[in-house]
Formats: C-alpha cells, structure tokens, sequence
C-alpha cells in the first residue's frame, strides 16, 4: 500500500503532504471530501488517507471515513468513558425515531409511504425535529401524481450514526432479502389521510397570495 | 387483548380509583396508531410473525375495541377503520370465498401480516441504529476546531433548513394575521362527510349509523350535534351515490355501506 | 523519560489512560489543565503527557501547553499551508434570508411584492448582499406600470441549498406537514380542526391542541 520511496528528498516531501493531511483533517470538525483534500495535498490523496487511517487505528483518536469524507473522531471503545450525559437525555420521541429509521432504510421515501408503514399520521414536529438535526433533507419530487415530495437522510446523519455509507445500516441486506424495504402501500390504506397526492396538488408550490 | 391490557395497565389496575375508561386510555397512550397496537397484540402470540393466526389478531383487536366503546371511550377514526377491515377480513377468512375480482380474504391476511412484518423490521433497525455509537455523544469529533473555511463556497452559514423555516414562519406570521371567529362547538355536515367518507372507504359491508358517530365525553349539544350531522351527511352522500342506505323501519337503526365503483344499485327492497 | 513498564497487563493499563488522554485532549473545546486530566487518568499524567507530545512533536499536530493547560493545535511551520480564508462565516440576518426565502418561493417577484408579502420595507442593502453571494439576479422588467425589475435565485443558490431544482423546495402543504410552518388559529373549534383531518387527527401522535 505504501508507495515504494526512493529518494530521500521525496521521501520528505510525502512527510510534508503527510502533515498538512493530519493538520487540514484535525482542524475541522466537519468531515472533508477526498476532492477538497486532494486539491491540498494532490492526487495520491487515497493513499495518505490509508496510512493516516492505520497510523490511527490503534490510537485514542481514529481516521474515520464517513459519507464520502474522512474524519478524526474519538475511538468508539472509549465511549463509555466520554459520555457526555447532558447529550443522551435530549431524548427523542418514539415516532420520530421510527420515522427516521424508514427515512434512512426506504429513502427516496414520501411522507404518505412513511404513514403507510407507520399505519398512522405524521405528526407536526417530526419531520422538522429531524431536519433540524441535520438528518433528512427534501429530495427530489416524485413523478407520479401530485408529484409529492421525497425524504432522504444526509452525509451528516451517516457521520452521527458512524456510518460510512448507506451500505452499511444495520441489517440493510437481510431486510432487502426479505422484502421488507418495499415501500409500497398494502391493501390497508391506513394512516394516509393526509395523502401526499393531495397535498401536494393543493397550494403547489406555494406561490399563491393571500 | 386482557393480557396485554393487563400488562400495560399493572400500575393502575390496582387502584380502584382509576376507571376502567382512564385504564383504556392509558393502553392506548401506548400505541402509535392501530397498525402499533396490533404488532403488540402479535406479540403476545409469542410466534414469528411469519407464522401469526391473523384471526386470533383479529378477535383481539375487535374485543378491544368493543371494550372501548362499553366505555365510551372516543377512539380515533384510525381505530375504527382498522376494526371495520378486520371484521370484514374475518368474515372473509371464515366464510367461503365469493367469486370477483376482490383480493381474496388470504391475500387480505397476507397484505396485514406483511405489514406488521415490515413495521417490525422498522422499530428492530430505529434500535440498531440508536444503539450504535452516536457522534457527539459516544464519539467526538475536534472540540476545538481551527475554521480554515476549506469547503464553504459562502461566507455566509445558512442552512436548507434555516431557508425553509424563515419561510414558514413568515408564511405562520401572515396567517395568524387574519382574524379567526370561534367556531361553536358543533359537528358539522361537511366534516361528518368526511369521516363518512373516510371510513366508508375501508368498510364494503353494512354497519350501523351509530357506529360511525364518535364516541366520547363530549355529551350533550356535541353529540346530537354529532349524530344530526352523520344523519345529514348519509343523505347527501346517498344523493351523490357514494353510499347505500337500509333501515328495516321506522325508528329501526339506520344501515350505511359504502358503494364501490362499478356496483350496481342496491336492491330496491332494500332501500 | 518513559517509565519502565514490565508487567504485560500494567502496559495495557497504560496504553488505555495515554489513548483516553488523548480523546479527552482532541474532544476538548478548551485547553485542560493537568489536575483535571488527572482526574480521569490518574496520578502519572505527567509522565502520559510527556509521552503523547513527543510522539506529536514531528507530525502535522502538536501536543502544546497553552496557558497552563494542555491542547492540540495543528503545527505550527504548516501555518502558510493552512491559512484562514480572510472572511470568517457569518449569520445571515433574519430579514436577509427571509427575504431569500420568498424570492425562492415567488419568483420571479418585484422588490415591492417582496416588501408586500414581508410587511415591512427591504433595505437595498439585503437584495444586494444577496446578489454580492451569487443567489439572487435580476429576471426580467414587469410589464406593468413603471415596468419594476424582478428577483430570481441562481444556479448556486441552487447549489450552496443541495437543491436539483427549483421544483423540489418543499411547497407551503409540505412546510405544514413537516412542522415547518405552524399557523394554528387562535380559538381552535371543530369547525375548524378540517386542515389535517380534523378529528381523524384525534390521538395520532399525541400532538394534537385540545
């Protein structure tokens, strides 16, 4: 993986692009593309990062890669120890943790597909709580009648959970094998009372006065 | 259904001062809708939901609800139209299959079963990923970043969500400006249409007037309010052809059925 | 400088207080000094912090003592390399982005409907900030009386928002079902209870106004 170094005075200029990777990731807090990085630091980027990556491992703090970026985040084994109590008891309701796992497992997802799966209507103060926290976001309309707006889950959400891609949700390919990810609505047309088809058609877009 | 309630209500059972209404209305605080209630009544079964008799289901779900209205407890139409289909499921289980185009009583038990699996899967992967290192509580990034500005193409922080939210707060802002007259506390025809219609949509077989009207402690000028409007709201959809209706006599109960598309007209002796 | 460790089971003890050590000084919004550190990694801190700034000294981050506390900070010979964009990131004022907002909504809209709709007068200073950032443009000149020139968003304001297109901001129906725009009347009566299902609505999430 280490790319063969023969000449001292390049062997040292690794070291210095080497540094300026460690310094460019440990100075944000924010995970940083591959794109940005390589316009630092040049194109063998993607082996920097995997020396950075195993140089780390062992360490208190690791090289992570999350949505696309990489990130130094704290060793996962040493959370019990940095617990930050005030954050666990912000706790989240039941629905907007169930709907955020149908964001993340079924997305593109509309709203009257979360209901449907849900058997029961999207409150007020879910959706918003979860955008609020940088989780979802609106995707594309869906072509279909009325056009109704998409729900989809952020790079951020991936970094919040220690994900690295969507790939790797909990038990994401036992549930595609099970046909559990279909998102259609089943015979019961339950919890769909404020149907995306609907909604949507009324006050589209918005640009009506009053 | 009464071990569940048992279950659910252990606190409060024992004192007498809780009524068997306030219990009922504890379970349900429980639940996030119909389709919740039923996966904890599934549950109970102590099978894979794979292998669950959606007929026990069924029976357990109805005996609530009826247990629900002895009291008069106001259910949600969500309710409702979930104990409206599964009556008619059972029906459809239990009496031989009727030549049509209807999806047959084993397909409707295989739509529910498959529905309850798929909100399952939901709530076990919602703890799988809750369970998981979370960043800023179990894990940490930098907590004293150094701003080096790489990515951001705008000097300015503003978030899909800060745009979306001024927006609707100004649109809240101007709504709030126009002034809104109290309504009195009555059922109106127009919203006793849309129950109807509401839950008509679930329920092909006859069913009482009363039991669409809701339920509950609203008493009184609300409920003849109520029972007014829903006897109204037949009619008028009678007269669109959305609904049949049957009465055996005068003062007998009033029968209501929702008319599918491509029905033919009821049975003139019916009528 | 580096104690004598033979015991097998005492250097593993070790290796974990020099890796907590470490996250707590990564995670740490503020220097921390030496009795706290002590706290959550026993007496010998001193010795552990000897350790983690020596094997630090030579990379891209430094363990530094700053004020009788301890921090990392990234090297300081990288400084040219890491150089601050001269402006730091700023809030946009309320009345700039709600102004943003309804241009993105009611484009294209003359600077009057924008004040009409806000209720209050812009500022020519907000329309230009806006431009000056590239989000907003001049579209065409009205034809009405006094033919008044026109707002519209850009193509980057489309970009800095994650947004294909105009087409998938959320309209005003999708802003009420997410909780994003919460106009509820002030006397809430049956009558009224029609806009999300009325009593449909009753015991959905429990979010629900008595």
């Amino acid at each position: 993986m280490i790319k063969e170094v023969t000449d001292a005075q390049e062997a040292e200029a690794r070291i210095g692009r080497l540094r300026l990777l460690e310094a460019l990731l440990f100075a944000s807090a924010e995970p940083l593309d591959e794109e940005t990085l390589a316009g630092r630091v040049g194109p063998e980027v993607g082996l920097l990062l995997e020396e950075l990556r195993a140089h780390y491992a062992p360490r208190g703090v690791n090289l992570v890669r999350t949505g696309g970026g990489w990130a130094f985040r704290t060793a996962v084994d040493l959370a019990p120890e940095l617990r930050r109590e005030e954050e666990v008891s912000r706790k989240l309701s039941r629905a907007a943790i169930e709907t955020l796992a149908i964001i993340a497992y079924h997305q593109p997802v509309t709203r009257g597909e979360i209901e449907s799966i849900r058997g029961v209507a999207t409150s007020k103060g879910t959706l918003d709580l979860l955008m609020e926290h940088g989780w979802i976001r609106p995707g594309k309309r869906r072509e279909t009648p009325g056009r109704p707006l998409t729900w989809i889950t952020t790079d951020h959400f991936l970094d919040h959970f220690g994900l690295e891609s969507l790939r790797d949700l909990p038990s994401v390919d036992d549930l595609r094998a099970a046909g559990l990810l279909d998102s259609r609505p089943v015979l019961l047309g339950l919890g769909t009372a404020g149907d995306d088809g609907g909604l949507a058609a009324t006050g589209e877009d918005g640009d009506e006065e009053s | 259904m009464a071990e569940l309630l048992a279950e659910l209500t252990a606190d409060t059972a024992a004192d007498p001062a809780v009524s068997p209404s306030e219990q009922l209305l504890l379970v349900l605080d429980g639940f996030e809708g119909p389709l919740d209630m039923l996966l904890a009544l599934g549950r109970d079964q102590k099978v894979d939901l794979t292998r669950i008799s959606i007929l026990e289901l069924a029976d357990q779900y109805l005996a609530f609800v009826a247990e629900a209205r002895k009291v008069r407890l106001e259910l949600a139409a969500d309710y409702l139209v979930m104990a409206a289909w599964l009556a008619y499921l059972k029906s459809r289980l239990l009496l031989p299959e009727p030549e049509g185009e209807e999806p047959s009583g084993e397909d409707m038990a295989a739509a529910l079963a498959f529905q309850l699996q798929r909100l399952e899967a939901m709530k076990g992967v919602a703890a799988k990923l809750f369970a998981r290192p979370r960043l800023g509580v179990d894990v940490h990034p930098r907590g004293a970043p150094e701003d080096l500005d790489l990515r951001r193409k705008s000097v300015y922080e503003v978030t899909l969500f800060d745009l979306l939210r001024a927006y609707g707060q100004q649109r809240a802002r101007k709504e709030a400006g126009v002034l809104h007259i109290a309504p009195v506390r009555l059922y109106s025809m127009e919203e006793a249409v849309q129950r109807l219609t509401a839950l008509l949509g679930h329920m092909p077989d006859w069913a009482t007037l009363a039991s669409f009207l809701p339920g509950g402690e609203g008493g009184g000028l609300l409920t003849r309010s109520a029972l007014a409007a829903h006897f109204a709201a037949t009619l008028e959809l009678a007269k669109a052809g959305r609904v049949e209706l049957r009465q055996e006599g005068a003062f007998a109960p009033l029968y209501v059925r929702g008319r599918q598309a491509g029905d033919t007209p009821a049975d003139p002796s019916d009528s």
